[in-house]
């Protein structure tokens, strides 16, 4: 399941909702990714554009490789866009399987896959400033390492 | 066809979307891209440095060499910094 | 943070408790471990042995190594114990950190550690049979690779 | 000397707990368990296959070889099993 959403998010909630009534779940893991501020205290807010259609798209074919390449029973990705002040809440990604190193490795992967294909833009602003955030090389390198 | 510019591209280039009719010589995304920069320094400006540009054609990711020809919607953006 | 407890948890409020108020966690993970029911409807119930004392100080210890291999800005460890049904929490994982890696890491490890070094013992009930749950090679594997 | 057992070695030596003073020529876990399995059916039951019995020496992981003298609290049990 996923979700491009302004809204906040629950994550007791969320997890609420795909685990209820099943008693088949062993391991679940949750990754929130949060408005970090980096610069302490300076960046005063972050705009996350994207890619209205490709963007569901995207997250729809990386779930569904995920759950190609383990055994999930549950999967869910949420990505807020528009406008965030730190220490909000950007993204949340939960798996879950029988054994908990599918749910940590299919979580890790979904974020990996996340953050080097769907498009995403964050913008900072600190003070009167806006910049791009610039794309993470050791993302590109923790994505690639799935490939092998 | 329409062309669509995402985060600093879009800022660069001084535009949002745009419906273009291609010459027909353009075959792929990097011909696509050498005509967009003849059309204003706004382009120039975005495509300076190609190795920083990623596409979709019809919303699926391409690279320099994906061929044009049918698609309905060609994007430029940075690459992405979401999660 | 470390709590071994009867009572159920909540995985939102214990997220929301580490996190309110702070703008520095980029990254967030939390591991739930759930009773499986692993034949189909089978296991009635679960009981959770501890070792009062030891439990509490290996949890302690395993928590800060975590700690000491990893940056985290915030970890937590709730075990329950006594008597769950198929369904029900066992175990909830948290980590926080700046970076993702660092976060899925110490989770991984914290889970590895834990399933092989905190004195708990799992008794199924399935219809009237009751047996003590074996422990997993793999699990000694898992905490292993953690040496190197 | 303050002696705990948990789960199937709690069941199979058919106690939880128990205050023992141990003759002075017991070193280590090792003769510990020795002499426990002089003691009775039970002990010799939960003590048959010393692979899976882990022990901790006032509450910290121990093995055979660990000394018992001083120690006020020593428990026998199974792999773990939590998590």
């Amino acid at each position: 399941m996923i979700r491009v959403q302004t809204e906040d998010f629950d994550i007791g909630a969320e997890v609420k909702a795909l685990t209820s009534g099943r008693t088949d779940i062993g391991a679940l893991v949750t990754f929130t990714g949060l408005v970090r501020d980096t610069n302490g205290g300076t960046v005063s807010s972050m705009e996350l554009e994207h890619y209205p259609g490709m963007t569901e798209k995207e997250l729809v074919r990386i779930e569904a490789e995920a759950n190609e390449r383990w055994p999930l029973q549950a999967s869910l990705i949420i990505h807020r866009v528009g406008k965030l002040a730190p220490g909000d809440n950007i993204v949340l990604v939960v798996t879950a399987s029988p054994h908990r190193q599918a749910a940590f490795d299919a979580a890790a992967f979904l974020m990996d896959y996340l953050k080097t294909q769907a498009p995403f833009w964050k913008r900072e602003e600190t003070g009167d400033k806006s910049y791009w955030v610039d794309a993470r090389e050791s993302d590109g390198e923790a994505a690639a390492k799935w490939d092998t | 066809m329409k062309l669509l510019y995402f985060a600093w591209v879009k800022q660069k280039a001084g535009i949002a979307e745009e419906d273009v009719t291609l010459p027909g010589e353009i075959r792929d995304v990097s011909g696509l891209i050498s005509w967009l920069k003849t059309r204003g320094e706004g382009y120039e400006h975005a495509f300076a440095d190609l190795a920083v540009i990623r596409c979709a054609v019809d919303q699926e990711h391409g690279d320099l060499d994906t061929p044009v020809a049918g698609a309905k919607e060609i994007a430029f953006f940075p690459p992405v910094t979401g999660g």
